[in-house]
């Protein structure tokens, strides 16, 4: 049998990039790396050119602010291999700066963008940066990072009807109505 | 909403009773609407109009702009970037006009209630003659809600448009408090049409 | 080239021409929608419990809970959701995690209006858009709407709901407890129940919902969501220091508590309730020792003092709570342990002495001081703690047995033994002989635990005599089924006549006549009937009691004792008011005289362990406040006023008096005395006579009568007191057991 | 020739939803496009974020207006994958099935657009009422026209109905005889054919690098499908073909979906066939207190327009952490529309972007 298209590319990155933080696999036909970031870049052409990872799925961002961390995952498919990467790079959150792979992949620029708006990461190279896109007159900080909470923001900025204010949880009512004598 | 005022339709019309009476009838039975799917409940709309439920039994068909349309469909959630095209495009309507809302989030939200990008309330924004109840409601539901409407046109009720030039500051005000960029140019304080 | 074919094609459309249009009639016939359409929602408001589950599911925010009228009760909150159509998606998840399978949708979907407003609605007590509601004070108006006038749901129209057990979010059948086998366990006192493993421990603490029904039940008010999330966190630790925040003795709890907490929980309708005694318990084994892990904050001494009659549950929760709260405390125990009735009745198969000391030691670890073989009245006199400490706390619990009140059993001379003397002995190690033949009478828990402590005496023959039927027995119906598999015979509807004696006084068989339930006329639980004829002999060496325990006030000097007439004639003479057996208390359980607090059976009608410990935490604070109102002279409640709702504080000062051979309650003022004029006319005592025997207080006159001797009750000799085994509240089980046996 | 900027939409009959073309156009002919979403952005990512596992299941299917069950497929599965939840086996046939009829409904739905979009007016009547067959067929197993809230995480809510089987072969049997009829009013139709022939051009060797997926990808000649490549579900059970057609034109993507939309009447009447009895679902433990281990997650399948995927992140607590959804339409609407707009007539937008399958709601959830 030999080794699985799965194992054979796992070896294979891990001879070419010494660098890598973690490799692993998850699940069927799924690895998840992590790198560096300034390694994205160079690993990313890497992959399309000789490795037959042509298919670009995704570019997505977790934002981990705990540990004041993006974490932007790049996700590429290849068709030949039939494999999945998730690449996975920690940037800083005050200063997220990133490298743009827009050359290689024209979608790549809208999947930057939305990250752009969305969580403020900047992407160097993407002269789009900036651009409004989903977001019209957005006047809080990017709405898809942790801190920005969203209920909060509705009921600053819109109304909602007041018929219903004095909305009970069960389980405080409980506390308060029989819970009397320890209260303190 | 309790301090807006409430509109006389008849003091608008100065013609005679019998005239009266025939524009309503034809205004009742020939809605155009505008064809702007503005949610999801879009989805439901071509079923309506389609062989099945057939909407233009009554009397009703698209319009493919604002100026031509008796009838404004806001089919469900607005975000706040369509919200804008929506009053321009409610505002470019000829006289009379209609709005039916669909579903849950024109009335309170909905499910996107904490979302940061849909309006809550649709009357505060544009006035309504007709909710209908459903997420989304079904082409029945929406027929029925069709029906109201014509009802509520040949009975002289659904006087939105009246309530809006009436208390055109009122809702400008509600308006701009949403749309950060709602500045003269594109938007006069004037009600235009 | 031109596509003939492409071009001609299209005109076969043209077959269609004369046919029948896809169109349907509207709104001349609704089209009808499919058998599981989700549409408009009803609710069964009768069946609904309120426990706020839809409204914690809703991921829109659509459901608040709403008293709409409905009177809260410990398995019911009143609440009742309230559907915003404004924020509604049709998801029914509201339905799939409706415990009381109460919430429904229907295949209504058309409701169609211009205002707003009218999209709020209280499914199942109002139509859409009939009720125009501006805020919730509206919705408090429908209460007034009739139960007939209610919307009712036709045939076939509700479509999305849960069939049954097996449908919906929520896993109704409780993690099983493995049980030593019925014909091992008879061999000695081991423990029965095995308990939870951590895994199984998880699985049955997650299925909590954590609505909170299960605290309004709990005499205590223990935080019993909170330490099952713990559990399911898997955080022990903080898990039992929120036990212990109410409760100091958690495994007592976790292994003989009469869980009130589970009935009503909102599985228990429908299904298994959440084993919330055995997740105490599972909490509590995870330790070796307590004083490890408990944090509580032990204030130093702040020189008062406080004496406590009675270690049971409630004199141990006041005095470690007290210590707690810098007092000095000391606690006098006739017996040789701690622990009271929980150490002398209760079987060591199902609590064991281990799992006792473990609590008790920690306490006394603590500074809780005990002093065991110690009767008040005997070793000690009354006087002296009162004159020692600054507030004193009675809590000596039910351990006098009554009289069977069967002819021949003055005469016995060996072979009759009440139940909880059997338990007791037993429990203390001595050795107890009940010959091979036992028969025990009476249906409550004492009774069982008195059949099953008997089987495991030797090869003995155990028979429960039971006046009702299987299903009237107050007993936990898990102990009856217990003493089933144990081999324990239950003779139902069978009434003690005669106790048949050899010339030796021995014991040697009962007579009992068998009875007919009949309708007690009045709607009530039917009553036993006797047969005529049909007396039967049972042999037996032994025979146990267990029909009711009750106080022994022996220890209390006259002129603490309350009397009313001398009261009326001289104006002054003020001691602890008793009524029935039971010590009257108000507030936090301070008693008619002052300084004097007391709790425990002989205070609260559900006489049970929990209950105790509930009656203790009650005390601790009122002695706080008591005695950090500095004033000795008088009991000083104004520290209570601010801190508790008037109210609701005035509520409690009522108490029974005798007025012109009428009971009446009276107001009393914060201070304990009679401010107003009788305010409340109560039921005379005959018709009061009536009632408790509707609740079947087994009394037995006479030796009521006896016991008077030492005790000046000014009303007590005609009637006789509640039984213990009531306190065992009667669980819905029992009528699925019915069913069962049927 | 003058240079004139057109805005087609957000208010346009052509326009496949609510959003909006930038045009520059020189007479009839298109120099550049660009294309302006936004106008359905409800925040769904960060609406999930704010909920619990179960409670985020309702709100997942809003994501793709024509095509819900797609989107509660790939939740649950990445769920589940994230959970280790199993699915019992009914439950997987059951789903499968699903899948297939919202394939179904969503060429219906698409061949009304498409038609339309030409001008052919009778097709959506046909298609579409139709379409309200199989929209029956999904309120009576699961409870919804639309939105269908019937795929969670552990299998399916409900099982199927009594009669269903029949009820079902009988559609499939209607659907495939009106196939004639469809062929010879839309794809068999010289003004079809015109106008579809050559027009919205996608190069084969552009296509994998532009990110396109499929029936626009296979209308290039290229054979990939989530189905084949990397089965979910029970796909490897069945027998399917998955076609290609060269030309990368709208009528090459307008024959792969005819093609497709036999084979999926076949794999329905397959699962009809052979679904074995069993439970439908797994519970989950607590409602409002699963928690799922920490991890991250790709999961795809292969939807009416091509591949859709959800990426998954997970802290271990009750919520999400991120998701972030990848529609077919965010590559095909935005990116691949810019690229293919140039150059053709102003007459033939709305007709490209129906055979894109473009669809709004999805491109900024």
């Amino acid at each position: 049998m030999g080794f699985s298209k799965l194992t054979e590319t796992k070896v294979l990155l891990k001879q070419y990039f010494k660098d890598i933080i973690s490799i692993e696999e998850g699940g069927e036909q799924r690895l998840i790396i992590d790198l560096q970031s300034k390694d994205i870049t160079s690993m990313i052409n890497h992959l399309k050119d000789f490795m037959d990872f042509k298919h670009l799925s995704m570019i997505s961002c977790v934002d981990w602010p705990e540990e004041n961390k993006f974490e932007i995952v790049y996700i590429l498919t290849s068709y030949s291999k039939n494999i999945v990467l998730m690449l996975k790079t920690k940037i800083d959150r005050k200063n997220p700066k990133l490298q743009s792979i827009m050359s290689l992949w024209p979608q790549a620029v809208t999947y930057e963008i939305e990250l752009n708006e969305m969580f403020g990461v900047f992407f160097e190279g993407n002269d789009r940066m900036g651009e409004e896109f989903i977001l019209e007159d957005w006047d809080d900080i990017p709405p898809m990072r942790r801190d920005f909470d969203s209920l909060e923001y509705a009921n600053k900025n819109f109304k909602f009807r007041d018929e219903r204010k004095d909305k009970k949880i069960i389980r405080e009512f409980i506390s308060e109505h029989y819970d009397e004598w320890r209260k303190k | 909403m309790d301090d807006l005022k409430r509109p006389t339709l008849d003091s608008d019309f100065t013609c005679d009773m019998a005239f009266n009476k025939i524009t309503k009838w034809a205004q009742k039975n020939s809605l155009w609407l505008l064809a702007y799917g503005t949610g999801c409940g879009a989805i439901e709309l071509s079923p309506t109009m389609t062989s099945r439920y057939d909407w233009s039994r009554l009397g009703i068909r698209g319009s493919a702009t604002p100026r031509q349309a008796d009838l404004l469909l806001i089919t469900g959630y607005l975000s706040t970037k369509t919200l804008k095209r929506v009053i321009r495009s409610y505002e470019q309507m000829q006289d009379p006009k209609y709005v039916i809302g669909f579903g849950s989030c024109t009335i309170n939200g909905g499910m996107y209630y904490d979302s940061y990008n849909t309006i809550k309330q649709l009357d505060l924004y544009i006035p309504v003659d007709v909710y209908i109840n459903g997420c989304m409601p079904r082409p029945e539901a929406v027929l029925s809600g069709l029906a109201y409407l014509k009802d509520k046109i040949g009975d002289k009720k659904a006087d939105g448009w009246i309530k809006y030039k009436q208390n055109f500051e009122w809702y400008r005000e509600n308006q701009k408090k949403i749309l950060k960029s709602f500045n003269g140019d594109n938007m006069p304080d004037k009600y235009n049409w | 080239m031109i596509d003939i074919k492409g071009i001609l094609g299209p005109l076969s459309a043209l077959k269609f021409l004369g046919k029948a249009p896809h169109t349907i009639d509207y709104p001349k016939e609704t089209k009808k929608t499919a058998d599981r359409y989700r549409g408009i929602h009803y609710n069964d408001v009768e069946a609904c419990i309120g426990c706020g589950s839809c409204g914690t599911i809703c991921e829109n925010d659509a459901i608040d809970m709403v008293n709409v009228g409905f009177d809260p009760n410990k398995a019911d909150t009143g609440f009742r959701p309230v559907v915003d159509y404004g924020r509604c998606c049709w998801c029914a998840l509201c339905v799939d995690v409706c415990p009381s399978g109460s919430l429904s949708l229907t295949k209504d979907y058309v409701y169609v209006d211009d205002d707003p407003k009218k999209f709020l609605y209280v499914p199942g007590l109002q139509e859409l858009g009939k009720v125009n509601i501006d805020s919730t004070d509206d919705l408090k108006e429908l209460a007034k709407i009739e139960k007939e006038n209610r919307p009712k749901l036709k045939e076939g129209e509700r479509s999305w709901y849960q069939k049954d057990r097996t449908e919906g979010l929520l896993e109704f059948n409780r993690v099983p407890m493995k049980e030593l086998p019925g014909s091992t366990r008879i061999k000695s006192f081991a423990e029965v129940v095995l308990g939870y493993t951590e895994e199984e421990a998880f699985m049955e603490s997650i299925r909590c919902l954590g609505c909170g029904l299960c605290i309004s039940a709990c005499p205590d008010r223990m935080h019993i969501p909170d330490y099952i999330q713990a559990i399911t966190e898997r955080d022990y630790n903080s898990s039992a220091n929120i036990i212990y925040e109410n409760n100091p003795l958690p495994e007592m709890c976790g292994k003989v508590c009469t869980r009130q907490c589970e009935t009503a929980c909102v599985y228990h309708n429908r299904g298994d309730a959440v084993a919330i005694r055995w997740l105490k318990r599972f909490t509590t084994e995870q330790f070796d020792d307590f004083r490890t892990i408990i944090n509580a904050e032990v204030k130093p001494l702040n020189g008062k003092k406080v004496g406590i009659i009675g270690a049971g549950p409630a004199g141990l929760t006041v005095g470690y709570y007290l210590r707690l709260r810098g007092y000095d405390v000391t606690i006098y125990e006739a017996l040789s342990k701690a622990g009271g009735m929980t150490m002398a009745g209760i079987p060591k198969y199902r609590f064991p002495l281990d799992s006792l000391d473990k609590q008790i030691s920690y306490m006394e670890e603590m500074g809780v001081r005990i002093h065991y073989n110690t009767r008040v009245g005997k070793d000690i006199m009354f006087d002296e703690i009162m004159d020692t400490y600054d507030a004193v706390f009675i809590g000596i619990g039910f351990h006098d047995p009554y009289d069977l009140g069967l002819k021949g059993e003055k005469e016995a001379k060996s072979g009759v033994i009440s139940a909880v003397e059997l338990l007791r002995r037993v429990n203390f190690g001595e050795k107890v002989d009940v010959g091979k033949k036992v028969a025990v009478i009476g249906g409550g828990n004492v009774a069982i635990d008195g059949a099953r402590v008997s089987k495991r005496l030797g090869n003995v023959d155990v028979t429960i005599l039971y006046r009702r039927r299987v299903q009237d027995m107050p007993a936990d119906w898990e102990e009856i089924e217990g003493a089933e598999d144990e081999g324990v015979h239950i003779v139902p509807q069978a009434i003690p006549e005669e106790i048949m004696l050899d010339k030796n006084g021995k014991v040697t068989g009962i007579k009992y006549v068998m009875a007919e339930m009949v309708d007690d006329g009045k709607g009530g639980r039917p009553r036993p009937k006797k047969i005529e004829g049909s007396e039967k002999i049972l042999p037996i060496d032994t025979l146990v009691g267990a029909i009711g325990q009750q106080a022994d006030y022996s220890f209390l000097p006259d002129e603490y004792l309350f009397k009313t007439q001398d009261d009326e004639k001289s104006g002054s003479k003020k001691g602890i008011d008793t009524f029935w057996g039971r010590i009257l208390v108000h507030g936090y359980n301070e008693t008619t005289m002052k300084k004097v607090f007391s709790g425990g059976d002989m205070v609260n009608r559900t006489a049970d362990a929990i209950s105790a410990i509930a009656d203790g935490l009650n005390a601790v604070k009122g002695i706080d406040l008591f005695l950090q109102g500095g004033k000795e002279t008088k009991v000083n409640h104004s520290v209570t006023e601010s801190d508790l709702d008037k109210n609701k504080l005035l509520d409690k000062h009522y108490k029974m008096k005798h007025e012109n051979g009428k009971l009446v309650s009276v107001k009393l003022d914060l201070s304990g005395n009679i401010v107003t004029e009788s305010v409340k006319i109560a039921k005379d005592p005959d018709e009061l006579k009536k009632d408790v025997e509707k609740k079947e207080v087994n009394k037995s006159t006479d030796k009521a009568n006896s016991k008077d001797k030492t005790m000046s009750y000014p009303t007590k000799n005609t009637n006789g007191e509640t039984k213990k085994e009531e306190k065992k509240s009667k669980s819905k089980k029992k009528s699925k057991k019915k069913k069962k046996k049927k | 020739m003058k240079t004139t900027k057109l805005y087609l939409g957000p208010q346009h009959p052509g326009i496949t939803g609510n959003m909006m073309i930038e045009l520059d156009v020189e007479g009839n002919k298109i120099l550049k496009s660009k294309t302006h979403v936004g106008y359905l952005h409800r925040g769904f990512e960060k609406l999930m974020e704010r909920r619990t596992y179960i409670q985020s299941f309702p709100i997942v299917c809003r994501i793709c207006v024509p095509e819900p069950d797609v989107n509660e497929n790939n939740y649950a599965r990445a769920v589940e994958k994230l959970s280790g939840l199993e699915v019992p086996e009914r439950a997987k046939w059951i789903r499968t099935m699903v899948l297939e009829m919202a394939r179904l409904q969503s060429y219906l739905l698409w061949m009304g657009g498409q038609s339309g979009s030409m001008g052919l007016y009778t097709m959506p009547q046909w298609t579409i009422g139709d379409r309200d067959y199989l929209l029956d067929r999904f309120e009576e197993l699961t409870g919804g026209r639309v939105y269908h809230l019937y795929v969670w995480p552990g299998g399916v809510r409900k099982d199927l109905p009594i009669g269903f089987k029949t009820r079902m072969l009988d559609l499939m049997d209607y659907l495939e005889s009106r196939m004639k009829d469809y062929t010879k009013l839309m794809f068999e139709n010289a003004i079809f054919k015109k106008r579809a022939i050559g027009t919205g051009v996608i190069p084969k060797d552009k296509a994998l690098e532009w990110g396109v997926v499929g029936p626009v990808l296979r209308g290039t000649g290229i054979k990939h499908d989530v189905r084949i490549d990397e089965p979910y579900e029970i796909y490897d059970k069945l027998e399917f073909e998955v076609p290609t057609y060269e030309g990368g034109d709208i009528y090459s993507r307008a024959l792969v979906r005819k093609f497709e939309f036999m084979q999926s009447i076949s794999i329905i009447r397959q699962i009809m066939d052979k679904i074995p009895e069993g439970p439908i679902y797994n519970r989950i433990p607590n409602p409002f207190k699963w928690k799922i281990p920490k991890g991250y997650t790709y999961v795809k399948l292969e939807s009416s327009r091509g591949e859709f995927g959800y990426f998954m992140a997970s802290d271990g607590s009750e919520k999400l952490r991120r998701v972030n959804v990848r529609g077919p339409a965010y590559v095909h609407g935005i990116s691949l529309l810019e690229k293919i707009l140039p150059g053709s007539r102003l007459g033939d937008v709305s007709t490209i972007l129906n055979s894109l399958g473009v669809c709004p709601p999805e491109m900024e959830r």
